[in-house]
C-alpha cells in the first residue's frame, strides 16, 4: 500500500497552484539487481486532477519520471477553500487518491 | 510488521480506493498510449499520439537546468502561451524511451506544467504542445549531466 | 554487539570519573579513542576492521599532528619521507609509460576496496575527484593540484629522453606512494597500499606524460 | 530528423569549449539545485515521522510523544539543535537517532538492538529515519546549540576530534581529507570545511536529507556510514560511540548554525 501524497494547493489571483509529492519508486526498467537481473519497470502511469470533483487535467507518465514524483500545475478560478484531489495509478494497478484545500 | 490498527487503516483506504473508481470513471477510462511511451525518438513519440509534423516555436518553453548534479533527478517544464492546446509534453532525446510524461490539459488549468525526469545521460529536452486543431510546436534546449560524487 | 557496547561505556565512565573537573589527558583521550574505534567498526564482506586498527606509523603520526593543530616537526617528517621512499617498487620492465587512453579510465574511475563493491572490482584512481586532468572533463575536484598540461609545463616533449627520466621518474614514484615526498599528504599510496597495480600506474603516468595524451594537448 | 541531428551536434560541441562550460558549470549547479528546493520529497517522510510519533506501535502499543529528546518529555520543538548530548537515564551521550532507539525500546518496547542491526532503508530503520526527518523539521531554521556542559559531552567532543583526523584504510583517508580546508570540491561538489561553524545550512546543519541520486532518505548515521564507506573504513555499527562523538564534534563546531533540515542533496 503506498503512502500518501503530500499536496500543497495555494491561490493567488485568478488561479492556484498545486504542487503534488507522491511516494513511489518509479522503478525505470534499466536497472539490474545484484544477480544482473533486470528489475521489471514499476511505475505511476495515470494521473487525474479534480477541481471540486470536476476532472481538469489527466496525465500518462512513463517509467522516466523519477522517483517520488513531482508534480507541479495551477487551475485557473481555483479559490481558498475549494478541493483538489489527485489520483494516481500505477503498471502494476496500484493506486492512490488523496485531497487538499485551497489555502 | 503491521499492528491491527494500521491493517483496518489500509483496508479503508483500499476501500476508499474502489469507490473511488467508481465515482471518477474517467480515470478507468485513460487508455495508457504504450506506443508512444515505447517510441525511441521525438518523431516516433509523435506520430504515435497523432501530429504528423512538428514545428519549433518561440510561443512553447521548455524549462530546466544547463547542468544537472545528478540524472536521478532533472526539474523540467514545459508551458506555452497558444490558446487551445490540447496536451503538453515532456521528452527527453537521448532516453531509452523517448517521452517522459504527457498531459492532457482542459480549459480549467493554465497551460504550464512541471515535474522531474530521469536522464541517463546528457541531451537535448524538449516540451511539446499539441493544439486543438492538431499541431505540434516546441522548444528545446541541452540538458547536461554530469558525474558527481566520487564516481564509486 | 552489546559488548562492545559495553566496553565503551565503561571506559567513558572511567574516564569521567577520573577527569572529573577537568578533561582527561592526551594519553587517555588517545587510548579512549582506540578502544572506542575497536568498539564501534566492525568487518563487513571484504572490507576488514584490520583498515582502522593496524594504522602504520605514517599515518597514524599525521594524524597526532593534525590533532594537535601542528605539523610534523622537519625531521620526523624527513625520517617518514625516507621510509616511504624505500617502499616505491620501480616498473619491472623498466617501462614507466603505459596507454593514456586506459590512463584516462583509471582515473575517472572511483570504485573499488569499499565494502559495497562487489568481489572483483577493479579499483579506479579516483584522480578527476581531487584533480583537473584532461580539460574536458568539467566535474574535477579541487583537493589537489589541477594535473592540466603536466607534462607540457615541465617541458617533456619525449618521455623516454634522459633529460625526462626525473620528471617521469617522480610521476611514477609520487602515485606510488605520495608520501616519499610530502610525509602527511592528502594523496593516496596509491602503489604502496596495493590499490592500483603496476599497468595501471603506468597508464597513469602516459595520461601525464605522453605528448599525445589530451592533457598536454 | 536531420534537423534534429545537427542541433544535437551543434551544442556537444559548445559543450566542449572548456573555459565556457567551466565558467558555467558552478553556476549550473546552483540553478539546478535552487530548481529542487520547492517540492522536496522529505515532505513525504516528514509526514510519516509525525504520524509515527504519534500512533501507538510495537509490543506495547504505545505512541512516542512521552519521549525525552533532552528538552523534557514530549518536547520536539528544538530538540534537534541540541544532539548529541548526554542523557542522565541511559548514562550516555546520545544522538538523534540513538536516542529515537531508546525511546522506541522503553516506551514501545521494541529490541534497539536489532534494529540498530537492521540495514539502512529496511524495517524499523526507515521509522527512525521517518521519525528524525520530522524531528529535525520541527527545528528548522533554529541554531545548533550543543550542550558542552557535561564531562562526557566534552570527552566526547575530543574523542570525535581525534575520530576527525583518523588516517586509515587503504587510501589513508580521514574526514579532514576532504573536510578541512576552505574552499575545496571533490568532482564538482563543494566541501564544507567541518573543524569550524560551516555556515547556515551546511554540513552537520543539512542532515536529514533526501539524496536525489538514490532517492533515499538519510539520517545523520546513514550520511556519516556512507562517508566511511567511501574513506575505504570498515562499518561502523549504527549509533556506535565512533558516530556519536563525531557528531558531537561536527555539531558543536556548527554552533550557531541555522538548521535547513530536513534538506534535498544531490
Amino acid at each position: 500500500m503506498a503512502d500518501p501524497m503530500r499536496i500543497r494547493a495555494q491561490a493567488s489571483g485568478d488561479k492556484a497552484t498545486v504542487r503534488v509529492l507522491m511516494s513511489h519508486e518509479m522503478e525505470s526498467g534499466q536497472r539490474k539487481d545484484a544477480n544482473g537481473k533486470i528489475v521489471p519497470a514499476w511505475f505511476i502511469q495515470e494521473v487525474t486532477a479534480l477541481h471540486n470533483e470536476k476532472t481538469v487535467m489527466t496525465a500518462e507518465w512513463g517509467p522516466a519520471v523519477a522517483k517520488n514524483p513531482f508534480l507541479q500545475f495551477a487551475i485557473k478560478g481555483a479559490k481558498a477553500g475549494d478541493k483538489v484531489t489527485i489520483l494516481w495509478k500505477d503498471n502494476k494497478g496500484d493506486s492512490r487518491k488523496d485531497e487538499a484545500t485551497v489555502s | 510488521m503491521q499492528t491491527r490498527r494500521e491493517t483496518l487503516k489500509h483496508s479503508a483506504v483500499v476501500a476508499g480506493l474502489l469507490a473511488s473508481t467508481g465515482l471518477f470513471p474517467q480515470f478507468a477510462h485513460a487508455a495508457f498510449n504504450k506506443n508512444a511511451f515505447d517510441a525511441k525518438s521525438v518523431q516516433d513519440a509523435l506520430k504515435a499520439i497523432g501530429p504528423a509534423t512538428l514545428t519549433e516555436s518561440k510561443d512553447v518553453t521548455i524549462t530546466g537546468p544547463d547542468i544537472a548534479e545528478n540524472g536521478a533527478v532533472v526539474p523540467l517544464g514545459a508551458s506555452t502561451t497558444l490558446a487551445n492546446v490540447k496536451q503538453l509534453l515532456i521528452l527527453v532525446e537521448k532516453n531509452p524511451s523517448t517521452l517522459v510524461a504527457m498531459f492532457n490539459m482542459s480549459d480549467s488549468i493554465e497551460p504550464t506544467v512541471s515535474t522531474r525526469a530521469k536522464m541517463g545521460q546528457s541531451s537535448d529536452v524538449y516540451a511539446v504542445a499539441i493544439t486543438a486543431d492538431g499541431k505540434a510546436l516546441f522548444a528545446k534546449k541541452e540538458v547536461k549531466v554530469t558525474l558527481g560524487g566520487c564516481g564509486g | 554487539m552489546k559488548m562492545q557496547t559495553k566496553l565503551g561505556a565503561t571506559l567513558t565512565a572511567a574516564l569521567v570519573v577520573a577527569g572529573c573537573a577537568s578533561l582527561p589527558s592526551t594519553s587517555e583521550l588517545n587510548s579512549l579513542t582506540d578502544a572506542i574505534v575497536k568498539a564501534s567498526f566492525r568487518s563487513e564482506g571484504p572490507v576488514g576492521v584490520d583498515r582502522v586498527l593496524n594504522i602504520d606509523e605514517t599515518s597514524r603520526a599525521c594524524s597526532e599532528a593534525d590533532v594537535s593543530g601542528k605539523p610534523l616537526d622537519e625531521k620526523t617528517a624527513k625520517d617518514i619521507e625516507a621510509m616511504n621512499l624505500k617502499t616505491i617498487r620501480w616498473p619491472a620492465n623498466g617501462q614507466f609509460l603505459g596507454n593514456w587512453k586506459e590512463g584516462e579510465k583509471i582515473a575517472q574511475s572511483g570504485r573499488g576496496l569499499t565494502w559495497t563493491d562487489p568481489p572483483g572490482t577493479v579499483s579506479g584512481g579516483n584522480c578527476y575527484n581531487c584533480h583537473q586532468i584532461d580539460a574536458k572533463e568539467i566535474s574535477y575536484g579541487t583537493i589537489g593540484p589541477s594535473l592540466h598540461n603536466y607534462g607540457k609545463i615541465r617541458g617533456v616533449t619525449d618521455p623516454n629522453s634522459p633529460e625526462a627520466k626525473p620528471i617521469v621518474e617522480y610521476t611514477w614514484g609520487k602515485i606510488w606512494n605520495s608520501k616519499a615526498y610530502n610525509a602527511c599528504s592528502n594523496m593516496p599510496r596509491a602503489g604502496h597500499m596495493g590499490i592500483l597495480n603496476e599497468q595501471q600506474i603506468r597508464d597513469i603516468v602516459a595520461l601525464l606524460l605522453d605528448p599525445r595524451s589530451p592533457v598536454n594537448k | 530528423m536531420k534537423q534534429l541531428m545537427a542541433w544535437v551536434v551543434l551544442a556537444s560541441g559548445l559543450a566542449a569549449l572548456p573555459a565556457l562550460a567551466q565558467k558555467t558549470a558552478s553556476q549550473g549547479i546552483d540553478e539546478y539545485r535552487a530548481m529542487l528546493q520547492d517540492g522536496n520529497p522529505a515532505d513525504l517522510f516528514e509526514a510519516k515521522g509525525e504520524d509515527l510519533w504519534k500512533v501507538k506501535r510495537g509490543p506495547k502499543n504505545a505512541s512516542l510523544e512521552k519521549c525525552d529528546l533532552g528538552k523534557g518529555p514530549g518536547v520536539v520543538k528544538g530538540a534537534f539543535v541540541e544532539l548529541p548530548r548526554f542523557f542522565a537515564d541511559t548514562q550516555k551521550v546520545q544522538d538523534l537517532e540513538s536516542r529515537l532507539l531508546t525511546c522506541m525500546t522503553t516506551l514501545q518496547g521494541f529490541n534497539a538492538e536489532e534494529i540498530a542491526k537492521t540495514p539502512f532503508g529496511k524495517g524499523e530503520q526507515n521509522s527512525v529515519t521517518a521519525l528524525a526527518t520530522w524531528i529535525s523539521a520541527e527545528s528548522k531554521d533554529m541554531r545548533f546549540n550543543l550542550p558542552q556542559n557535561h564531562a562526557s559531552e566534552k570527552t566526547f567532543y575530543e574523542v570525535g576530534k581525534r575520530l576527525f583526523y583518523q588516517r586509515g584504510g587503504p587510501h589513508d583517508f580521514s574526514c579532514a581529507s576532504c573536510h578541512g580546508e576552505e574552499g575545496k570540491r571533490i568532482r564538482l561538489q563543494d566541501l564544507p570545511m567541518l573543524t569550524k561553524n560551516p555556515g547556515d545550512g551546511v554540513g552537520f546543519a543539512a542532515w536529514p536529507a533526501y539524496r536525489v541520486s538514490n532517492g533515499q532518505m538519510w539520517g545523520m548515521q546513514q550520511r556519516l556510514n556512507d562517508c566511511y564507506r567511501q574513506q575505504r573504513f570498515p562499518y561502523p555499527g549504527f549509533g556506535s560511540d565512533a558516530t556519536i562523538a563525531l557528531g558531537v564534534y561536527l555539531g558543536v563546531n556548527a554552533k550557531g548554525a541555522a538548521s535547513v533540515a530536513p534538506a534535498i542533496k544531490r
